[in-house]
């Protein structure tokens, strides 16, 4: 049951390009959304159990033998599996029409599909030499999918996304490799009993500024940012999606918050160096967002601003700021998804994503323009959208760990969002219809579908937030905070 | 002892190689040399195995690749690196190898590990039993480069276009 | 009658809301009729709620504190009547007004949206609620305004956004600060001293509730508004609606959340600004050309009464603030709804074109009178006896010269309403506009209403004051002191009261003196005192935008980026070009932005921000 | 034995420098991913030497092996993007990759 978030997307991506060659689109779409259905309906159905049980601890017997292969799953885990999954399989939906240009449905596929299985591995892996191993899987997909379209910009954006990522994920390994030194293990467990035991501070302050630029270029915090707002764009919407709204969050904030919680242990040093990352990265790309002409890069930039808030709430500590924080974390992920995926629609109807050219499609495409008020309203925090709820809670929580000057940019820069996500909604959407686009028509069934889902996801969510709060959020933000009090403190 | 600093020493002198020689081929094989040295001090630390993946797949099959890319995108202007780099290169190297070796000297002693016992086993076993989720990651990572490669070189309707 | 009815005063708007937007455009008497019987409805209800008084609701929501608490008490029970009666004159009033306007669905959804966000304001017993709501609220206002169909309309939404916004954030703020001083989010548990922590919330809080009245400095986006946006909004939001929730607010912040003190800081900063706001406004208002931009000034300087008046912390001053607040909405609704007629008919509200309409308009031109004459605190009607009671307040705290800034008020009021109804109604008839007629019912009846509201709380001002406003001070004030306000009101024959008369005649002369001056066009009677020497400075900075804060921003954030760009982009940059190439290499890489597209360039952010983390980790380590 | 860690951990440390330096300050696409590797190699010692040092060295040279495997699947991947980009190009120098910017 556990394992196979791991093995069901491996498994159908070895067999997608072999059958790619019999059916080129049919069989390559059904069995892929199968797939993600399936997982996102095994996440759903963990959560009983897993409530019930506590953490799952799953060790596998190989024809007998005993062989290790362990993954731990709790509520933080499974919070994750099902951000990734439910995503991912509105994505895969949107994909269906949207692929039909780009072609070769099944590489894509299971380049899509490895990346998920990277993603969903280093979610559920109590091991840090794994988490690097399963951040690389889903790393490398990623160049791929980000340079599929084999465009100018889309290879520039992805040469220089990996040449960054390579040398972040080099330093997150040798921070690694030095607690394995110290601690003689690489197990969470071990290596946060390990530490307990040393008492060495700095040299474990060293290894966590190593994690903070590795897994926080890989969250996209300023000032390890640069790679974003070119790799976002520049790929096919549903790749965006899937990068702003999933990787980012699993490779980047996931990674870090679990090292930090299970490993190293959050200290009031760690507290004030991550909120200081995150409140520069939600002012600076906040003010670079609004500069932006071209649409996708706009919301690549709020991607960055909007992981400062999660990174914030996390950072904090408390059980409102882990609430706060884990919240804002599915709220980006389903809202910058749906964002992206309308950016491909109105591409892909229009043909530009230059803000300037532009205009008035509400009229011609209500459906899209919809959605697309609808998502861009729950991250720049309006009620009574899920964003709106997330974001409060995490400005009371700063307030409530006494952090003003925080509270004050971040409640500056929730402002600045509104201003440019109205920017968005108005260029785009309202005002004086274009004259070029008078014959332009509504996007496929498919892709509005996938805007449509979730578009109510962030509707639903927002309204009986309550609920969702208490069988998702709560728990997992319980785990992280179990987490502080049985890690050791390594500093004052 | 001397041997080994000997062999890290290569290692360190031709991997400064392979980012200061002119020609590609030349930098791409001293890189092969310096993986070749690398091996070797893995045969040493007690790493057979490692050492042969690192002589016959990085000193191997990555110098194999690298060639071939070479050649692949060989043209008459070559892209002129500033000589002055090149020139002050030494300086840095000298600055960082001070620095490093202060840091490492102040180091010494301050850094605590846990005693550790000797483990016990074969290295197929500790490959097969302890880390056998790391094979599963590995399937994903040759997967995800295969993947890569095929969609990176795939028959695009554009170029086809082009062709035309 | 359960705890749940209260539930229905937020539900019962919303699915109308819903349910008027599914009608399609073309269908109108049905979503006319629609509208006006659900706000029949929610005027039950408010009726009905009212006779109860007390009610609540709570339910476990959130934990950590954040329940989901309605409460229903005479305060709350008066706002929300208040409410549904304004919802349904203005509805009522829309149905001909709005008739023909293309978003029309639009429009019956945000007005019956706000109509449910401000229901739940007022009952929310929870503060994290109350933002929820109070930031709902934002959005409505915002999308009513693009609703004026102008093409400025867009630019004057997002500035209420942004001020809103502001004022909001604030108020987040200071219920955070308040939070942790208290330790607790239930509304109706906090009462603590403003000082330290609690003054910061006070403070923010006071920003949060003002800047939904619209009072100085967060005004500057109703003036545009008023012509942008459309004229019923205008008398739904910032003449009714937004009044009663944010003088709500600030009266619960200063008589339950917080212990106000007479003559405390707290209550001097309310003092300064209410009087402030009174006496600016004011002046900006004389000299307005436009109706419209005219009145929606003084609704912003009548909400300088208010918060003086409350300000004041002294019972009568307080009471007088909300008994204000309520006259306030009554009249200048009814203001701004006859400017509608007018416009409805001639297609214009500038001064000058209009002239002499009270034959043609009786009705409207009643109304108009009976409301004009209420805001200037003419004896008998409803404005003479809240603004007694607010100079009264001002002068019992021992400080007279805010008495004296809201008799400045007083005069300028009077002189500016003088000149609008001259200019429009009376005098000679202007040529400008075409003959025409008497708007219909629906448009006439609503102003009427309110006309007969403003002189029944004049003359039989017990009737309010006894049922609305002292049991809202009862359980503030002394025992021994007495909580009767209506013995004097009238009274004519008081120093103050002679004194605000004395002011109306001043304001009588000065509009005959301009009059005279302007040529007899009544529009220009203000021209004197715009001309005058210091003033007209003030006038022109202040047309130029000078005082407006939201332009101001703008302004601030493009010389901050510029900033930014040249002092922290450049030396990185320049850094990397000396580095990676010769010297004397060309200048160009300078010039491009910091997100140059260059590789080396991002890298040596990722290492220099590493190397920094690591310092300053190990620099708080230490 | 433990000072033996440092000695190690110091030429993976110039090893590290070595590649950044190349990364920060050349332009040849080929050269850049040269040094790429030159920080692997970097890493990979300090692994083998870790374990090596700390009685681990089977633990080590899986980890050290697993990591080749990365690191061979990001060379093929890394390639193909350069071929390709030279394609577009017909230049591999690293300046003219500055079309995205703002």
């Amino acid at each position: 049951m556990v394992f196979s978030f791991i093995v069901i997307p491996l498994l159908v991506a070895a067999f997608l390009p072999l059958i790619g060659k019999l059916s080129k689109k049919l069989i390559p779409d059904v069995l892929t959304n199968a797939a993600l259905a399936y997982l996102v309906i095994n996440a759903v159905m963990l959560v009983k159990p897993l409530l019930a049980r506590g953490t799952i601890l799953r060790n596998i017997n190989w024809f007998g033998e005993q062989v290790n292969l362990t993954v731990a799953l709790d509520s933080f885990s499974l919070f994750m599996l099902f951000t990734i999954s439910l995503v991912s399989l509105c994505i895969t939906i949107f994909s269906v029409d949207y692929l039909e240009h780009y072609g070769h449905k099944a590489i894509f596929y299971a380049l899509l599909l490895v990346m998920i299985a990277g993603m969903n591995g280093l979610v559920l892996i109590p091991d840090l030499f794994s988490i690097y191993l399963f951040l690389e899987v889903a790393a490398v997909a990623s160049y791929a999918l980000v340079a599929f379209g084999l465009g100018y910009d889309e290879l520039e954006a992805s040469f220089k996304y990996l040449m960054l990522s390579v040398v972040a994920s080099a330093f997150a390994l040798l921070s690694i490799t030095i607690i394995f030194g110290m601690t003689g293990s690489l197990s969470f467990q071990a290596v946060a009993q390990g530490l307990q035991d040393l008492q060495a501070r700095y040299v474990v302050g060293v290894c966590v500024a190593f994690f903070i630029m590795g897994f926080g270029l890989k969250a996209a915090l300023v000032p390890f940012h640069a790679w974003l707002p070119d790799a976002h764009p520049s790929a096919p919407a549903p790749i965006s999606a899937m990068l702003s709204g999933l990787l980012i969050k699993v490779s980047g904030v996931y990674a870090l918050f679990r090292i930090v919680y299970s490993v190293v242990g959050l200290t009031p040093v760690l507290t004030q160096v991550l909120l200081a990352l995150g409140t520069i990265s939600m002012v600076v790309a906040a003010l670079l967002a609004l500069g932006q002409k071209d649409l996708k890069r706009m919301l690549a930039y709020s991607s960055i601003s909007q992981v400062g808030y999660i990174v914030v709430g996390l950072a904090l500590g408390t059980p409102l700021g882990l609430l706060g924080g884990l919240f804002h974390l599915f709220n980006h992920a389903v809202a910058k998804g749906l964002l992206f995926l309308n950016s491909g629609s109105v591409q892909h109807i229009t043909g530009t994503r230059n803000l300037e050219e532009l205009g008035g499609l509400d009229k011609k495409v209500p459906l899209t323009a919809g959605t697309n008020l609808v998502g861009a309203l729950s991250i720049a925090g309006v009620p009574p959208l899920a964003g709106f709820w997330s974001k409060l809670i995490i400005i009371m929580a700063l307030i409530q760990a006494k952090e003003f000057a925080y509270a004050l940019v971040a409640i500056l820069a929730s402002i600045l969002t509104l201003w440019y996500y109205l920017l968005i909604q108005r260029k785009a959407f309202f005002g004086p219809l274009n004259e070029k686009f008078k014959q332009v028509k509504e996007a496929p069934f498919w892709m509005s579908a996938a805007c449509v889902i979730l578009a109510l996801i962030v509707i639903l969510v927002g309204v009986f937030f309550t609920p969702f709060v208490k069988t998702w959020i709560s728990p997992a933000a319980d785990v992280l905070a179990r987490g502080i009090q049985h890690v050791l403190t390594w500093g004052i | 002892m001397v041997i080994q600093i000997i062999l890290l020493c290569g290692l360190v002198i031709f991997s400064g190689l392979a980012i200061l020689l002119r020609d590609l081929i030349k930098a791409a094989l001293s890189l092969a040399v310096a993986s070749l040295f690398l091996g070797l001090i893995f045969f040493r630390l007690g790493a057979p195995y490692a050492g042969v993946f690192e002589i016959s797949v990085v000193a191997g099959l990555i110098t194999v690749l690298f060639a071939l890319t070479i050649a692949l995108t060989k043209k008459e202007d070559e892209v002129q690196e500033n000589r002055l780099v090149k020139v002050i290169f030494p300086l840095f190297f000298i600055l960082f190898l001070v620095i490093d070796g202060l840091v490492m000297k102040s180091l010494l002693t301050k850094v605590p590990a846990l005693p550790s016992a000797p483990e016990g086993g074969s290295f197929g076993l500790v490959l097969w039993k302890q880390r056998t989720f790391d094979l599963v990651a590995q399937v994903g990572v040759i997967f995800a480069g295969v993947l890569a490669v095929l969609a990176l070189f795939r028959k695009t309707g554009k170029d086809e276009e082009k062709d035309e | 009658m359960t705890a749940t009815t209260l539930l229905w005063t937020i539900l019962f708007p919303a699915a109308a809301a819903i349910v008027l937007f599914l009608i399609p455009t073309k269908v109108k008497l049905i979503r006319e009729v629609l509208a006006v019987l659900a706000s029949v409805v929610s005027l039950y209800l408010g009726f009905a709620l009212f006779s109860v008084k007390n009610l609540a609701l709570n339910s476990d929501w959130l934990g950590l504190g954040i329940n989901f608490d309605l409460r229903l008490y005479h305060f709350s029970a008066f706002i929300l009547l208040a409410l549904s009666g304004f919802l349904f004159l203005i509805v009522l009033y829309s149905t001909v007004k709005m008739k023909d306007h293309p978003r029309i669905r639009e429009y019956y959804l945000y007005v019956f949206l706000a109509a449910a966000f401000s229901n739940g304001a007022v009952l929310a017993n929870n503060f994290i609620l109350l933002i929820f709501f109070w930031e709902a609220l934002l959005i409505t206002t915002y999308a009513l305004v693009t609703l004026g169909l102008k093409p400025t309309s867009h630019r004057t939404a997002v500035k209420s956004l942004i001020i809103g916004g502001f004022c909001d954030f604030a108020m987040i703020l200071g219920i955070g600060l308040l939070w942790i001083s208290t330790g607790t989010l239930t509304m109706n548990q906090v009462h603590v001293e403003p000082s330290g922590l609690a003054a910061a919330a006070f403070i923010l809080m006071m920003i949060g509730a003002i800047g939904k009245a619209g009072a100085m400095p967060f005004h500057t986006w109703i003036p545009d508004a008023a012509l942008d946006a459309p004229v019923s909004f205008m008398a739904f939001m910032p003449a009714s609606f937004e009044k009663l929730l944010g003088i709500y607010l600030l009266a619960r912040i200063s008589l339950d959340f917080f212990e106000l003190k007479v003559q405390s800081t707290m209550s001097l900063v309310l003092m300064i600004i209410g009087a402030a706001t009174i006496v600016l406004a004011v002046f900006m208002a004389l000299i307005q050309k436009d109706f419209k931009k005219l009145l929606s000034f003084h609704a912003i300087s009548q909400v300088g009464y208010m918060i003086l008046g409350i300000g004041t912390a002294i019972p009568i001053g307080i009471a007088g603030g909300i008994f204000h607040m309520i006259n306030h909405a009554m009249y200048k609704c009814g203001l701004f709804l006859s400017a509608g007629s007018v416009e409805h008919r001639t297609g214009t509200t500038e001064l000058k074109k209009l002239g002499g309409l009270a034959r043609e308009m009786p009705w409207t031109a009643a109304g108009f009178t009976v409301c004009a004459l209420a805001i200037s605190g003419v004896w008998p009607l409803n404005g003479f006896v809240s603004k007694e009671m607010v100079f009264h307040g001002a002068l019992e705290t021992g400080l007279p010269i805010f008495a004296i800034a809201a008799w400045v008020g007083a005069i300028f009021t009077f002189a500016s309403f003088l000149k609008a109804g001259h200019s429009v109604f009376f005098g000679q008839r202007s040529t400008e506009v075409a003959k025409t007629k008497e708007s219909p019912a629906p448009i006439v009846l609503p102003i009427l209403i309110l006309a007969v509201l403003c002189i029944t709380f004049g003359v039989y001002n017990k009737l309010p004051l006894e049922n609305f406003i002292q049991p809202i001070l009862a359980g503030h004030v002394e025992a021994s002191e007495h909580l009767d306000f209506t013995a004097h009101a009238l009274d004519l024959f008081n120093p103050v009261a002679g004194i605000s008369v004395l002011c109306l005649l001043i304001a009588l002369g000065l509009h005959f003196y301009g009059w005279k001056r302007g040529d007899k066009k009544p529009y220009l009677a203000s021209e004197p005192i715009h001309q005058l020497p210091g003033l007209k400075k003030l006038y022109d900075l202040s047309e130029a935008r000078f005082f407006d804060l939201y332009e101001q921003g703008v302004k601030f954030l493009q010389w901050l980026s510029g900033i930014l760009f040249r002092f922290i982009d450049r030396p990185i940059d320049f850094v990397y070009e000396k580095a990676v190439t010769a010297v004397g290499r060309t200048f160009t890489g300078l010039l491009q932005k910091a997100h140059n597209g260059q590789y080396a360039n991002y890298l040596a952010w990722t290492i220099g921000g590493l190397l920094v983390v690591v310092w300053i980790i190990l620099q708080l380590l230490r | 034995m433990s000072n033996l860690w440092f000695l190690y951990l110091f030429f993976s440390a110039l090893l590290i420098f070595i590649g950044l330096y190349c990364l920060l300050t050349m332009r040849n696409l080929i050269r850049l991913f040269i040094a790429v590797e030159i920080i692997s190699k970097g890493v990979s010692l300090a692994i083998v030497a870790t374990g090596a040092v700390k009685n681990s060295v089977l633990l080590a040279q899986s980890l050290a092996i697993t990591y080749i495997v990365v690191e061979v699947s990001l060379v093929a991947t890394a390639l193909a993007l350069i071929i390709n980009i030279y394609k577009k190009n017909k230049s591999l120098d690293v300046r003219i990759l500055s079309k995205l910017k703002g």
